[in-house]
């Protein structure tokens, strides 16, 4: 990220110093090469549980050095630190694969979440905790009834006398089955219109009451969980914000999230594995691949680019605008095309496979994961609707739910 | 034949409905998924129903060789059902490779003698074709005349259900021409390695030749044969993809008047809405070519070069492209492996490189274009 | 059609008659070489009036030796013979051609209407002539504040002692400058909901106070026409169908409309232009180049094999479904890829030319027709509405327009 | 400079704000449309004010020369705001190819000769680059030394604002190698052609060279010298096209939201809204590409041979992209002459094809990726 570095190059002295420091804890501490299921989002559970106690024990090493939570309160655990502080930290890091995949959602949702609608007792009790990895966090807001209508939601908290008893399910939580606490939202008052009855809340994943499920996806991995809750207790202090106000603080976790999955990604040059597919299949002169795998790179590079400039937007302290959705729509559009490109070169080698093929099914895992890229996260179509009403103030479309009571809507397939 | 080309008859449609209430009983997404962890990939008791109850192994055979003298209009609603449903048989390889070979290339006494057992669903019949793609450059299998028949060495990828063969038509190399060689499964010296793929409902194999005894089909070249098997085959595998692309629009129309979001039916939204009208244009333009390349087939016999590959690259396209919208219309749940949505991506996936990818039938047809 | 005259091969006695004397006249009297301007819908206005006079004559001609409307009423000066003549008539035609681009509007939409929904003095009166070619026929629906939205039409028909008054702008009118009658719809009652409240009439093109106006295109040519109706005079016998019942009677001339767009087109090789266009640029030899042409040629045929199947099920007399609809949209694909294909293999010699380089600029020209496939005749996004709702069964969008009084409604851009 | 690569310093906005105020006040509808009819195709007070009023000629010409010091986060600004407007008038050959033509391949001398009449906009500029679009390969003009100078002969077409042009630095043959030239407009020898085309708002013209007298641009081997003018050209004219594309992006925002069909805005509809983002995606991807490059133009010089063509090859895919889509979103009026929709449609088909079609960009990059 050379170019990045050129935007740097004016460094104060403080800033020169904690450069040095991030170098040096780096090169003596972090792994040169990666422990497997500890990089991405969210490990296989059947491999997870020596991966999460690696991943717990350099996230408590990178926090007594102090350089975790770079921009977080000094008060609650963090050091207090300005975003170009923590640019210069990812710079540092980006040669190293760090296994730090699996607090992702915490520090990039969880936890500013909590930071902004937390009590002083949640944010004293929790944020230090996450910060060392010695709790990690999980994200429980979707739920197969209710897809990109995330306000749709269904899962249910009652009061009691000292709290709520919670009943539901969600689905697509990543991590639910090594995570200590997750972010909850339910409905506690199905006579609001949809958006005005929800509640937030922290969850201890290990009550009582929790079970979480792998979900196989169509690739056959299982990267997600689903979380059945059983009258569940809460406890009445793990209220965040407001009761019947929580769709306001979930909104808070989504951008975080949408800004996360636009800005990530792009590491090593990602033109590579197809330029070494058209050498090994001996098309690096055949012209109509040529073009495709150009076409590739134009698209790639503007990615990049993209991406930098979202960054640069978030080191400025700008709202970066549409450019989340923007990353995440032209993304989409990249998954899409490279992963056809890729069984289309290969052709017949790339859709059968003799066993000791290693790695022969890359391309066709591709195409299978491509469908991903415009579901998760909000669909594409959600995206695109963002952008139109939210970006270019086109008006909405009739809307027929906002204002009725939940209960007397029909959500997801339920008759 | 009927005198039209893309209205069926009211046989057809009879004819067509016996063929969906077959293949949905037995294709159930519970014995769809149970068959797809086997390792013979097929039910062997439900081929042969296909056989004794439909004939279907037998549709196109003539009636002289135990067949019922059908042809390729009865064939493409019987690919089409078939692909409806993902049925995991070695349907397309017996009847769209092994019969057709047979039919283009072996005399008279040698369909008499080959034909009948695979008719009669007793054989399992395939053609090792994928070195053969083009015309006779790729084939890497050699023959060499010995006790008044011939010895095939070589190997080929990529056998449709070759492991579960028992006749595999060879294409080899003998005296500077093409050859197509029968070798029986149970051959000495052939090597079956089953391979793994994207599409769990139909089985690949790697075969290793190794001094096989073999019998050549017919006389003189066989490339044209081979040609004429590989498009035929390519019209059957569309009408296949077609029914596989049909299923998809209509699970994604179900699901999205079923399923509410923002109070409303998610097929009341454009976006949804106007995604299954795309998956239907396509499916409906991949239709007609089907249809007319069913008819071709028999009727403008000299069409086939240009009709099939059109057909085949078209409908790899909108197959690939329906399994894909299907998906995303049904959103996470379609993203599950519980859900049969990826199956039919990994069939379209499959069949799209099978028998020519999209680029090879274009390259076929820009030659016919402009190399005249 | 080689195809299609196959599946004619079984002809009765009297279909083979038929074919030969269609033959044989033809054959006497039918133009070798086009007269320019008369085979398309609409001749460019400065150069039509001697085309419309020569194709009159021809249209006499053909009527007076009983091969015009062959299959409509005899009782009205149709022929009363079957769609299998017709196709028979059609094929025998093919080889020449004839300049009755301007009747087609006439025949394909106009006529069937009266047929279906005019009084019997209006059949007797009208059908004949337009089928000899004395009186040409306009529609006259769309109206620049309607668009899509064809029943949002704001001209106005109020009622007088004997007949109506007719104010109001028409736009995308063909030939309405030589046409001596059209098809009208006004609006009669702004009190009922939009759909309630039309009427059809046949209006008189050279009444008083109707005006015409070429309308330029982006081209820069001119094929269709404004038309301006002020105080226009409709006697009371040119009302058809019932008052405030003409949305109905519309519905029979757009559905016309559709199956003649999509079933048309197609004659000649459509891929011929691109096979010498790469010939004469040197790219026959180019991979990439030819790939391209290849990928057209796929969908011209297809397309072409979609209008067959389109015209047998017509012949055959059962509906076509959503075919019509199809090959509109899948037509629209093919005019933008082959255009754009047009001017990127040429290069700059498509984008600018020498004053000498006849042809030069029909790439360009090309693309900039291209925009209009999506939108003429209803728009792509119409067409999917049609699919998706009236194919597949989706459920419509909330309708917030259905009951509203019209006047009550916003149309177009009126504040 | 900015620190900054994408984000406008004050400074800058303000500057932009200026250009905008120029551009929008010398370009409405009505101007344009008499300038598309006239002769020379444009307006020569109003490019005389350019350079009085903002100076926009000279913008990075050398201070010592004339112009303002500049560079290529300013010229980006000037690109995309006239490209906003599609004012007719010879920047993008002044400014983009002949001055830095200029600026690569002449003497110290030279540029103190040339480039202040261009600065201060007496002269216009430009280079006659089609036929030298792959390196020197194309090139048909040959230079022969005489009386101390050279003159030249053949011909070049597609000369951007050739025929009004005060000087055309042409790429000829000379000795083996390629030399740029400076011919003045008014050479004895030299016919001028103007050409008609789909862009009615930029000209092209043919030159004819008969023994043209022409000063060569300093010496040796100017090929590299004119590969970094035309991938400095083509980063200004992604620009431009930046600046047609949002502004169509604008138009059909502004009209979805006025026109009303079935009782509601049309932008309330998900096929509209839905192509509207679209358009934004395209746009804000290829500002992002033109942000970055015009940076990579001086701080990352080396990256310009792959960041120019790239961003030239995506920026024009969008720009034609945005101006169809507008077009649909207008429907019927955006398909007559009256409304400018087809202006920007026009402009955009020709800057696609200007300084190497996407196609042609692709080739270089996949021969940087490929061919190492």
């Amino acid at each position: 990220m050379s170019a990045v570095e050129e935007t740097t190059r004016e460094e104060s002295a403080d800033e020169a110093a904690f450069r040095e420091k991030a170098r040096t804890w780096l090169r003596d501490n972090a792994p040169t090469s990666a422990v497997a299921g500890t990089q991405g989002v969210a490990a296989d559970p059947n491999e997870a549980t020596d991966a999460v106690t690696a991943a717990k024990q350099f996230q408590a090493k990178l926090f007594d050095a102090g350089l975790a939570g770079l921009t977080w309160p000094q008060e609650y655990g963090g050091q207090g630190l300005t975003s170009r502080h923590r640019r210069i930290f990812e710079e540092e890091a980006s040669p190293y694969p760090l296994p730090t995949g699996i607090f992702i959602i915490g520090f990039g949702m969880c936890g500013p979440t909590v930071l902004e609608h937390g009590t002083e007792e949640q944010k004293n009790r929790y944020i230090a905790p996450m910060l060392r990895g010695d709790e990690i966090w999980c994200q429980l807001f979707s739920e197969p009834g209710a897809g990109s209508d995330v306000a749709g939601l269904q899962a249910r908290a009652v009061e009691t006398e000292d709290g709520w008893l919670l009943n539901g399910q969600k689905v697509w939580t990543s991590g639910a089955h090594y995570c200590d606490y997750g972010l909850v939202i339910a409905r506690t008052d199905p006579d609001q219109p949809k958006h005005r009855g929800i509640t937030m809340f922290i969850v201890d994943m290990n009550a009582e009451g929790v079970t979480t499920r792998p979900l196989r996806q169509i690739t056959g991995e299982s990267h997600f969980n689903e979380v059945f809750f059983e009258d569940v207790h809460i406890p009445r202090e793990n209220l965040v914000g407001e009761v019947n106000d929580g769709w306001r603080c979930a909104i808070t976790t989504l951008m975080n999230e949408r800004v996360s999955i636009g800005s990530s990604g792009g590491d090593g040059d990602p033109i590579e594995p197809y330029v070494k597919l058209l050498r090994s299949r001996g098309l690096e002169d055949d012209p109509v691949a040529r073009d495709e795998v150009a076409s590739l790179y134009v698209r790639q590079r503007v990615q990049r680019y993209l991406g930098m400039r979202l960054n640069e937007s978030l080191r400025m302290g700008t709202a970066p605008g549409p450019l989340g959705s923007v990353a995440k729509l032209h993304g989409s559009i990249i998954s899409q095309v490279s992963s056809q490109m890729g069984v289309d070169l290969v052709g017949l080698d790339a859709v059968a496979w003799e066993d000791d093929e290693q790695g022969a099914d890359r391309w066709a895992q591709a195409v299978l994961q491509s469908p991903g890229s415009v579901i998760a996260g909000g669909t594409s179509d959600i995206q695109r609707n963002i952008i139109g009403e939210r970006v270019l103030g086109l008006p909405k479309e009739p809307q027929v739910d906002r204002d009725l009571p939940f209960r007397e809507l029909t959500v997801g397939t339920q008759r | 034949m009927s005198r039209q080309i893309f209205t069926p008859s009211p046989e057809h449609e009879e004819f067509r409905t016996s063929v969906r209430r077959f293949a949905e009983a037995n294709a159930t997404s519970d014995i769809v998924r149970d068959l797809m962890e086997r390792d013979d990939g097929y039910d062997a008791a439900v081929w042969s129903q296909m056989s004794q109850q439909l004939g279907l192994q037998g549709l196109h055979v003539p009636e002289e060789h135990g067949g019922s003298g059908f042809g390729f209009a009865e064939l493409a609603i019987v690919f089409e059902e078939l692909g409806r449903t993902l049925l995991p048989s070695p349907y397309l390889a017996t009847a769209a490779l092994g019969v057709n070979a047979i039919l283009n290339a072996a005399t008279p006494d040698q369909q008499a003698r080959l034909l009948p057992r695979i008719a009669t669903g007793e054989e399992i019949a395939t053609l090792a074709y994928a070195e053969a793609l083009d015309g006779t450059d790729g084939c890497t299998v050699e023959a060499k005349a010995a006790d008044g028949g011939h010895v095939l060495s070589g190997h080929s990828r990529h056998v449709l259900d070759g492991a579960n063969a028992d006749l595999i038509v060879v294409p080899a190399r003998v005296d500077g021409e093409l050859g197509l060689f029968a070798v029986e499964g149970s051959a000495s010296g052939l090597t079956r390695t089953p391979m793994r793929g994207v599409d769990l409902t139909r089985r690949q194999a790697r075969i290793d030749l190794d001094g096989v005894a073999a019998e050549r089909l017919g006389e003189g070249d066989a490339a044209a044969a081979l040609r004429t098997t590989l498009d035929q085959a390519a019209v059957c595998l569309s009408a296949e993809m077609v029914g596989g692309a049909q299923v998809c629009l209509e699970t994604a129309v179900q699901y999205s008047k079923d399923r509410y979001q923002f109070g409303r039916p998610i097929g009341s939204f454009q976006a949804v809405k106007h995604r299954c009208a795309d998956m239907l244009v396509d499916v409906e333009c991949a239709r007609s070519a089907v249809l007319y390349a069913a008819w071709a087939v028999e009727e403008r016999p000299e069409e086939l070069d240009t009709v099939a590959p059109l057909t085949k690259a078209f409908a790899s396209e909108a197959y690939v492209s329906c399994a894909n919208k299907n998906i995303y219309v049904l959103g996470g749940i379609g993203y599950t492996w519980e859900h049969d949505a990826h199956l039919y991506l990994r069939r379209a996936t499959a069949s799209r490189a099978l028998l020519g990818a999209p680029a090879q039938q274009r390259s076929r047809l820009a030659a016919q274009l402009l190399d005249a």
